[in-house]
C-alpha cells in the first residue's frame, strides 16, 4: 500500500492517526491514481492529436474519422473502477462508520455542543449519566445548561474548546449546536460530521496515535467562523486519568470560561477573545511544532 | 383540444368544429356537479373515523389527532381524484398532444423524487 | 415579421406555441407547490407529538371557498366554449362570473378567514408545568386512550395589557370549548365547525408557559404553511383575476373582432391557469382544513 | 453552391441560400419598415437579438464585478490583517464605514464578498451569459426562426434579470451590508443574519438576496419557457431533432433544468423570506440559544430543509452552468476541426440523461449532514452514474479531434483548453462523490478548486470562445486574433497557478469561507512544495490580480473590435450551421430567406466535395444521396 500512499502525500495529505483512517486514504488514493491514468492518458492522446492533426500536417480533414469502438471500451472500463470503489469500498465504509458503533463500556463518549464560535464538550463524569440540560439554565457559567438539581449530572465535565481523549479507544461523539450549523471536523482523525441545532448527529473514531490535533469548523456559520477552533488531545492512558483528575478537581467551580455575552438580538460583535488570532497577527513561526502529531508519539 | 391548424380561416369547418364544443358543455357541467359533490364527500368523510391499519405504512410518527391515519390516505385519494377530474376534463389533457404528455411526466416524476426523497433523507437518520 | 403558429398550429407537434408556454409553465408551478407542499410533509413528518395542531379552520367557510373556486373553473371552461361557438355574449356573462368567483374567494379568504386567526391566542405550557393545568388540557384520560397530548391553552386573550406589561403575571384567557372541558370525549377528534370561545376564563400564570402565540404564521409550523401556502395561492387567484379582467374589457373585443380564434386561444391559455389554481387548491383544503 | 459565403461584405448581402433548392423566396418579407426609435431598438427591445446582446454585456459586467470582489478578497487571503493599497482606502467609502476600516477588511466584509461572489458569478453571470445571451442570441438564428416564440415575454425576463441584479446590487449598500451566509444562504445562519438593532426588517443584506433571487428566477422561468417553445415550435422546415446542432440541444436541456429544479428553491427563497419577515420557524428548530439568549420562535422547523431544497436546484444549477458550454464546445470544435462531431448521438443522449439525473443526485453536497447509509448509498450511485455521461461527452469532444484539419484560431484556442480544464474539474469530483472521501474533503479548498476548475477555465473560457466566435454574427466584424492570444494564455497560465495549488491546500485540510486565510491555523502551516499552506495564498492572489490584467485586452478588444475590426463576411469561419447563412448582423427577423435544412449539423469534409463544408440549407443532390445511405430521410 505504501505506493499507493505517495500520492496523497503527494498532494500534501497530513498523516492519519486514526483507525479507520487508512480506509478512507485508501479511497483517496485508488481514486487519485484513477483519476490520473485517465488524465494522462487523455492528455498524451489530446497532445498528439493536436500536433498530428493539425492544419499544417493534416490539410484535409477524414470527415468520418475514428471509426472503431474503443472509446466504449474505455467508458465502461470507467464504469467498471467507479463501480468497485463504489461497492467494494465507499458504500462498505460508510455502513460501518455510522451503523457499527462500538457498545458497551469501552468507548468514551462525548456530547459536543458548537456554538458561535466556540466548542463545548459534556463528558458524563465517572458515573457514566450525563446529567440533563434545560435551555432555561443556560448562563455564562453553565454554558450547556446543565440541571443542578439532577444527580447524574453533578461529576459531569464541561470543558470549552479542548478534548482529551485516551489513545486506541473508541470516541464516540454526539453533536449539536446551540445556535447555526457547525461542523465538527477533525481531518487527522479523518472524521467530521454538522453539528445541527435540533438534532443530534453522532460520529465515532479511535485515535491511535498520541499527540495533539486541531479541530476544524468546516460549516460558514458566521463571522467568527475562520476562527472556530478546537483542540483535541489524544492522552496515553495514564496522562487521560491525570486530566480526568485535575478536571474533576475543578468541575462545579470554573467548569468553564466565560462565554462572550452579548444583550439578546444585537448582532454578534466578533469571535471569542482568545480563540481568535488578531488579523495581522505574526505568522506561526514554526508551524506543525504545536499541533501535528508528536512524531515520537505512540 | 386543439385548433385545427386553419379553423380561423375555414367558416364551414368552424361550424362542424363549434358543434363539437357545444356537446362538450354539458360534460363541463357535469363534471362541476362532481367536483361539487365531491367536496362534500371529503367533508364528510373527515367525520369518519378510518382508524390506522395504515401504521404499518407509516411506521413512523405522522402527526394526527388519535391514530386516524387512513383518512390521510382518504382525503388525499379523493383530493387526487378531484384533482384528475380538473385536469383530464377541463384541462383536456384528457386528449391533448404526445409532447405536452411528456412535459408532464416528467414533471410529475421530478415532483416525486422530490416527494420521495426528502422524505426518505428524513427516514433515514444516523442513530446510535 | 410573423412569428408562426401563435393562432394556427405547427403541423407536426399538432400545437400552437402559447398552449406549449403556458404548459411549461404549469409544468414549473407543480414544482413550486411541489417544493411547498414537500416541505409541508417534511414539517408534519419532524413534528413531534401534540405539535401539529388539528381542526383550527372553518371547515363550512373552506368548503364554501372550495366550491367558489369549482363554479369559476365551470364558467371559464365556459366561457371558452362560447367564444369556440362565437357567441360573445355569452362569454363576456361567464366571464364576468368566474371574475366574480375570483374575487369572492379573495374576500373570503382576506376578511373572514385571516383576521379571527390573529386575535385568537394559544398557550403553550411547559412540560414540567402541563401537569398543573391538567383541567384545561385533560391529558390524563388522553394518555390512556393512546391521544396525543395537548401542550396548548387556546382561547380569546382577555387581557392583552400582559403581553407587553411584565408586571402582569397572568395571562386570562376565555378558553375555546376544547379546554374548557377537555375529557368529554366529543373533544377528542377536532372541531370541524369553530365553536365560540367559553365563557370560562382560565388564568395562566406566565412563569409556566413557555410562549404565547397568536394564531399567525409565528404560532407554528402548521400555521406558518397555512399561511404561506394559501397566501401564494391567493396571490395566484389575484393575478388570474387581472387576466381575465383584461380579457373581459373592451380591449380584447377588438381582438375578438380582429380573430375569434386569438382571443379564445387566450382564454384557453388563461383558463388552463385558472383550472390549476383550482387544482392546488382541491389539495390545499383537505392538507390544512380537513386532515 | 458556393454562394452562401464567397459574396462581398457589402450591407445589402444576405441573399444567402437562396440559389439553393427549390423553395418558395418570401419577397417583401419583412420590408413595413417603420423606424423604431432609440429606446424601442435598443433599450426596451423585443428582438432576441438586442435582448441576448443587453443579456450579454449585463452578464460580463457581472462577471467582472464578482471577479472584482474576489480581487479584493484576494488581499486579504494572502495578506490577512493588512490594509489594501491604493484602493483599501476607498472602499469604505462605497461599501460602507464597516466594510473596510482604514484599508482592513472586516469579517462580515469578508463573508459579504464571498457570498456575493458566489451568486453574482452563477446566477448574474454566467446564468445571463452562457444561457440567455448565447441561447437568446444563438438559438433563434440556429434553428432558422424569425424570433423567439414569445418576444415581449423574452424582454420581460430581461428586464426581471435586471431588476433582480439591481436588487442584489443595492444590498451592499444597505446598513450592515450583502448578505454574509455564503450563496449556499444555509439556515439557520441566514435566518438570524442582518436583524436586530441597526438592521432594517426588509431592507437588509439578506432580505434583499432572498428578493432579489425572486426576480432572477422569474427571469429565468420566463427564459426557459420561451427556450423551450421556440425550439419545439420554430425549428425550420427540415430541421428535424436530429438534426439540431448540438448547441441548441444543449440549450434545450439547460432550459428543462431551470423551468424544473429552480421552483423548489424559490419555495425555499418565499419560506425564508417568510421566516424573516413573518416570524414563522420553517428552518428553526425550537430550543436555539442565539448570542447567548434563547431564540423566542414556535420551532418546529428543520434546518435541513433548506438544504435539500437548495441543492434540488443546485445541482441541476452546476449543469446549467457547464451545459450551455459543453453546447458551444461542440460548434467550435467540428469548426475548427474540419469534421463533424464524432458521435453525436451519443452526446445528445448524455446530455439528456445529465439532465435527467442531475435531479436525482442533491444530496452528495449534504454527505455529512447526519445521513444513514441507504440513502448515501443510493446518492453515491447517481453521483457516479452522472459522471457517466460526463466522461461520454468529453470523450466524445476529443475523439472528434482524430483525422481533423485543426486550425487554431481564438475561439478554438479557448476550446482547446476547456477541454482538459474540466477534465480537471471533473474528475477531481469522483473523490468527492464517495462520501467516505468527502468526509475528509468537504468544504477544504479541494472542493473550491473541483468546482472553480469546471465554472472558471471550463466554462467562462466556453464563454470567452463563444464570444469570439460569434462576435463576427453580431456585428459583421471580428475581433482581433492577436489580441485575443494575449488575452488567452496568460488567462490560461493565471488559471492555474490559481486553482492548482487549492487542491494541496484542500489536502492539507484547509478550509473554505476563512477570513484569515488559514493563518491563524496551525495546520496551515504545514508545507507542502515548498510553501505553506497558507503562503501559498500569496502566488494564487498574485496569479488572481495578473487574471485580471490579462482580462484588460479583451475588454478593449470586444469593445473596439464593434466599430473598428475587420470586416468579414457571413460565414467567416466557414461553418454550417444556419445562424451563418443569415446576414450579419442579422435584421429584425433574421433571414432574408426563410432557410429549409436539408442535412445534418456538422457537414465539414464531406468526401468527393471541393469544399470543406456543406451548410444546412444546401440540397442534398441525387449522386451524393446514393453515396450516403446513412443520412436519414428528409423531412417533410
Ligand atoms: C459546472 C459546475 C459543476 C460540475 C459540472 C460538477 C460536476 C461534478 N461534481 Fe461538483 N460542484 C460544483 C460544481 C460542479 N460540479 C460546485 C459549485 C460545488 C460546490 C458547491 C458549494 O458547496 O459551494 C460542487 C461540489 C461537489 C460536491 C460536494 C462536495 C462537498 O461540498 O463536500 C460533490 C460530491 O459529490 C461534487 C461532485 C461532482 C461530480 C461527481 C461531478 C461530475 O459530474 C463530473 C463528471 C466529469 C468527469 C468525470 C470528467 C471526465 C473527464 C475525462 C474522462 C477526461 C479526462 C481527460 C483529461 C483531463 C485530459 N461536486
Ligand atoms: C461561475 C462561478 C464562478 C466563477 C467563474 C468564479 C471565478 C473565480 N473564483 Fe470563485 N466562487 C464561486 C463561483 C465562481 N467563482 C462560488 C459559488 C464560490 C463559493 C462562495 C461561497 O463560499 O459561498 C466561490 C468561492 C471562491 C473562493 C473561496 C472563497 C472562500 O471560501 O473564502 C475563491 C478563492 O480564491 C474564489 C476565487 C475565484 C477566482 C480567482 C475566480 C477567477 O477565475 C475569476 C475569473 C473571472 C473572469 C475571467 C471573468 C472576467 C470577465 C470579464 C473580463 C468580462 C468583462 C467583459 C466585458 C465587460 C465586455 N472563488
Ligand atoms: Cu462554526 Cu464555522
Ligand atoms: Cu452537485
Amino acid at each position: 500500500m505504501n505506493s499507493l500512499a505517495l500520492i496523497n502525500e503527494f498532494l500534501g495529505q497530513p498523516p492519519n492517526a486514526s483507525e479507520h483512517g487508512y480506509q478512507i486514504d485508501h479511497i483517496l488514493e485508488f481514486a487519485h491514481w484513477f483519476m490520473a491514468a485517465l488524465f494522462v492518458g487523455w492528455s498524451a492522446f489530446f497532445i498528439f492529436v493536436l500536433i498530428r492533426f493539425h492544419k499544417s500536417r493534416h490539410p484535409k480533414a477524414d470527415h468520418y474519422g475514428v471509426r472503431s469502438g474503443i472509446s466504449t471500451h474505455l467508458e465502461f472500463s470507467c464504469v467498471l473502477i467507479e463501480a468497485v470503489l463504489l461497492i467494494g469500498f465507499a458504500i462498505p465504509l460508510w455502513a460501518k462508520r455510522v451503523n457499527e458503533f462500538p457498545t458497551g463500556q469501552e468507548a468514551v463518549l462525548v456530547h459536543v455542543v458548537g456554538q458561535q464560535f466556540n466548542w463545548t464538550f459534556h463528558m458524563p463524569g465517572p458515573d457514566g449519566q450525563f446529567g440533563k440540560r434545560n435551555i432555561d439554565l443556560v448562563t455564562n457559567s453553565n454554558p450547556l445548561g446543565i440541571d443542578p438539581n439532577d444527580p447524574s449530572g453533578k461529576d459531569d465535565l464541561v470543558v470549552l474548546g479542548e478534548l482529551h481523549v485516551p489513545v486506541n479507544k473508541p470516541v464516540i461523539i454526539e453533536l449539536s449546536s446551540k445556535d447555526v450549523i457547525h461542523n465538527f471536523d477533525i481531518p487527522h482523525m479523518r472524521i467530521a460530521a454538522d453539528a445541527i441545532p435540533g438534532s443530534l448527529i453522532p460520529m465515532w473514531f479511535k485515535p491511535i496515535k498520541t499527540g495533539t490535533y486541531e479541530v476544524v469548523c468546516g460549516q460558514l456559520c458566521g463571522l467568527g467562523h475562520y476562527g472556530m477552533k478546537g483542540t483535541l488531545v489524544v492522552d496515553s492512558p495514564a496522562d487521560y486519568q491525570a486530566w480526568l483528575k485535575e478536571r474533576a478537581e475543578l468541575a462545579g467551580t470554573q467548569s468553564a470560561p466565560p462565554a462572550t455575552q452579548r444583550p439578546p438580538g444585537e448582532p454578534p460583535v466578533g469571535p471569542t477573545p482568545g480563540t481568535v488570532p488578531p488579523p495581522g497577527a505574526p505568522k506561526n513561526a514554526n508551524p506543525g511544532a504545536k499541533i501535528s502529531p508528536s512524531p515520537s508519539g505512540q | 383540444m386543439n385548433n385545427p391548424p386553419d379553423i380561423a380561416q375555414d367558416p364551414a369547418e368552424h361550424e362542424e368544429y363549434a358543434h363539437g364544443v357545444q356537446q362538450h358543455v354539458s360534460r363541463y357541467l357535469m363534471v362541476g356537479g362532481l367536483l361539487l359533490f365531491f367536496t362534500l364527500l371529503t367533508v364528510a368523510l373527515s367525520y369518519v373515523d378510518f382508524g390506522g391499519f395504515f401504521s404499518w405504512l407509516f411506521h413512523i410518527h405522522i402527526s394526527q389527532e388519535g391514530s386516524r391515519k387512513l383518512n390521510i390516505a382518504v382525503a388525499i385519494a379523493v383530493a387526487a381524484f378531484k384533482a384528475s377530474l380538473v385536469a383530464l376534463i377541463f384541462m383536456h389533457l384528457a386528449a391533448e398532444k404526445r409532447l405536452i404528455y411528456r412535459v408532464l411526466i416528467f414533471t410529475g416524476l421530478f415532483v416525486l423524487v422530490l416527494f420521495w426523497l426528502t422524505y426518505l433523507a428524513w427516514y433515514d437518520p444516523i442513530t446510535r | 415579421m410573423e412569428i408562426p403558429y401563435t393562432i394556427s398550429t405547427r403541423p407536426d407537434t399538432g400545437l400552437w406555441n402559447a398552449k406549449i408556454g403556458i404548459w411549461l409553465f404549469l409544468a414549473s408551478e407543480v414544482m413550486l407547490f411541489g417544493g411547498l407542499f414537500s416541505a409541508y410533509v417534511f414539517l408534519r413528518l419532524d413534528a413531534q407529538p401534540g405539535e401539529w395542531p388539528h381542526g383550527l379552520l372553518n371547515v363550512p367557510i373552506g368548503t364554501f371557498n372550495t366550491a367558489i373556486l369549482i363554479v369559476s373553473s365551470v364558467t371559464v371552461v365556459l366561457a371558452w366554449a362560447a367564444l369556440k361557438m362565437r357567441r360573445y355574449n355569452a362569454y363576456w356573462w361567464y366571464m364576468l362570473a368566474t371574475i366574480l368567483c375570483g374575487i369572492i374567494f379573495l374576500f373570503v379568504k382576506l376578511y373572514l378567514e385571516w383576521p379571527p386567526k390573529f386575535s385568537h391566542y394559544g398557550v403553550f405550557i411547559k412540560p414540567e408545568a402541563r401537569e398543573k393545568y391538567e383541567p384545561y388540557l385533560g391529558n390524563h384520560r388522553r394518555e390512556e386512550k393512546g391521544l396525543e397530548p395537548r401542550i396548548e391553552i387556546t382561547g380569546h386573550l382577555e387581557n392583552h395589557e400582559a403581553l407587553t406589561d411584565s408586571n402582569i403575571k397572568e395571562y386570562e384567557i376565555a378558553l375555546d370549548p376544547v379546554n374548557a372541558d377537555p375529557d368529554n370525549p366529543s373533544h377528542d377528534r377536532p372541531h370541524f365547525i369553530p365553536l365560540p370561545a367559553t365563557e370560562k376564563v382560565a388564568k395562566i400564570d406566565k412563569q409556566d408557559v413557555e410562549r404565547i402565540d397568536s394564531f399567525g404564521p409565528w404560532h407554528s409550523a402548521y400555521f406558518a404553511s397555512y399561511f404561506t401556502i394559501t397566501g401564494l395561492h391567493g396571490a395566484h387567484v389575484l393575478a388570474g383575476v387581472l387576466v381575465f379582467l383584461y380579457m373581459w374589457l373592451p380591449v380584447s373585443k377588438k381582438v375578438y373582432q380582429r380573430n375569434p380564434e386569438h382571443l379564445a386561444n387566450r382564454v384557453e391559455v388563461s383558463g388552463l391557469f385558472w383550472h390549476f389554481v383550482d387544482l392546488i387548491w382541491i389539495f390545499v383544503f383537505p392538507l390544512f382544513y380537513l386532515l | 453552391m458556393d454562394a452562401s459565403t464567397s459574396h462581398p461584405p457589402s450591407p445589402g448581402f444576405g441573399e444567402t441560400g437562396e440559389t439553393h433548392g427549390p423553395h418558395h423566396h418570401e419577397a417583401g418579407h419583412d420590408h413595413e419598415h417603420h423606424e423604431l426609435g432609440f429606446w424601442r431598438k435598443y433599450i426596451f427591445s423585443t428582438d432576441h437579438k438586442v435582448i441576448g446582446i443587453q443579456y450579454g454585456i449585463c452578464g460580463m459586467i457581472f462577471l467582472f464585478m464578482g471577479f472584482s470582489l474576489m480581487m479584493i478578497m484576494r488581499w486579504q487571503l494572502a495578506y490577512p490583517g493588512q490594509a489594501l493599497p491604493l484602493i483599501g482606502k476607498w472602499l469604505p467609502y462605497i461599501f460602507g464605514a464597516n466594510s473596510m476600516p482604514d484599508g482592513k477588511m472586516t469579517p462580515e466584509f469578508y463573508n459579504s464578498l464571498g457570498a456575493m461572489h458566489g451568486t453574482i458569478m452563477i446566477f448574474l453571470g454566467v446564468v445571463p451569459v452562457a444561457f440567455a445571451a448565447f441561447g437568446n442570441f444563438v438559438v433563434p438564428l440556429q434553428i432558422g426562426a424569425p424570433d423567439m416564440t414569445f418576444p415581449k415575454v423574452n424582454a420581460a425576463s430581461f428586464w426581471a434579470f435586471a431588476v433582480g441584479g439591481a436588487i442584489m446590487l443595492t444590498s451592499f449598500f444597505v446598513p450592515g451590508g450583502a448578505a454574509k451566509g455564503g450563496w449556499t444562504s444555509y439556515t439557520p445562519l441566514s435566518d438570524i443574519a442582518d436583524k436586530g438593532p441597526g438592521f432594517h426588517t426588509v431592507l437588509n443584506g439578506q432580505s434583499l438576496w432572498l428578493i432579489g433571487f425572486i426576480f432572477l428566477i422569474t427571469s429565468s422561468l420566463l427564459g426557459a419557457v420561451n427556450f423551450i417553445t421556440t425550439i419545439i415550435q420554430l425549428r425550420a422546415k427540415g430541421l428535424t431533432w436530429m438534426r439540431l446542432p448540438f448547441f441548441v440541444w444543449s440549450q434545450f436541456v439547460t432550459a428543462f433544468l431551470l423551468l424544473l429544479a429552480f421552483p423548489p428553491l424559490e419555495a425555499a427563497i418565499i419560506m425564508q423570506l417568510m421566516d424573516r419577515t413573518a416570524a414563522t420557524s420553517f428552518f428553526l428548530p425550537a430550543g436555539m440559544i442565539v448570542n447567548g439568549a434563547p431564540l423566542h420562535v414556535s420551532g418546529g422547523g428543520s434546518p435541513l430543509l433548506w438544504q435539500h431544497l437548495f441543492w434540488f436546484l443546485g445541482h441541476p444549477e452546476v449543469y446549467v452552468l457547464i451545459l450551455p458550454a459543453f453546447g458551444i464546445v461542440g460548434e467550435i470544435l467540428a469548426n475548427n476541426s474540419r469534421k463533424p462531431l464524432w458521435g453525436y448521438k451519443s452526446l445528445v443522449f448524455s446530455v439528456l440523461v445529465i439532465g435527467f439525473l442531475s435531479f436525482v443526485v442533491w444530496a452528495h453536497h449534504m454527505w455529512l449532514t447526519g445521513m444513514g447509509s441507504t440513502v448515501s448509498a443510493f446518492f453515491q450511485t447517481t453521483t457516479l452514474l452522472i459522471s457517466i455521461p460526463s466522461v461520454i461527452i468529453l470523450s466524445a469532444f476529443f475523439i472528434s479531434l482524430w483525422g481533423g484539419s485543426i486550425r487554431f484560431n481564438v475561439p478554438m484556442l479557448f476550446v482547446t483548453a476547456f477541454l482538459p480544464m474540466f477534465g480537471i474539474g471533473g474528475l477531481t469530483g469522483i473523490p468527492l462523490a464517495f462520501n467516505s472521501a468527502d468526509l475528509y474533503l468537504h468544504d477544504t479548498y479541494y472542493v473550491i478548486a473541483h468546482f472553480h476548475y469546471i465554472v472558471a477555465p471550463g466554462t467562462i473560457f466556453g464563454l470567452f470562445a463563444g464570444v469570439y466566435y460569434w462576435f463576427p454574427k453580431a456585428t459583421g466584424r471580428m475581433m482581433s486574433e492577436f489580441w485575443g492570444k494575449v488575452h488567452f494564455w496568460p488567462s490560461l497560465i493565471c488559471m492555474n497557478v490559481i486553482f492548482l495549488p487549492m487542491f494541496l491546500q484542500g489536502m492539507l485540510g484547509m478550509h473554505r469561507r476563512w477570513y484569515d486565510g488559514g493563518q491563524g491555523w496551525t495546520l496551515a502551516g504545514e508545507h507542502i512544495w515548498g510553501l505553506s499552506g497558507f503562503q501559498w495564498n500569496t502566488p494564487i492572489s498574485w496569479a488572481a490580480w495578473i487574471m485580471g490584467l490579462a482580462q484588460i485586452p479583451f475588454i478593449i478588444n470586444f469593445f473596439w473590435s464593434i466599430k473598428h475590426g475587420k470586416k468579414v463576411n457571413d460565414n467567416p469561419w466557414e461553418a454550417t450551421t444556419l445562424e451563418w447563412t443569415a446576414p450579419s448582423p442579422p435584421p429584425h427577423g433574421n433571414f432574408v430567406t426563410t432557410p429549409v435544412a436539408y442535412r445534418g449539423p456538422y457537414e465539414y469534409s464531406l468526401p468527393g466535395r471541393e469544399k470543406d463544408f456543406t451548410m444546412q440549407n444546401e440540397p442534398v443532390d441525387p449522386s451524393e444521396r446514393s453515396r450516403r445511405m446513412a443520412e436519414p430521410a428528409l423531412a417533410h
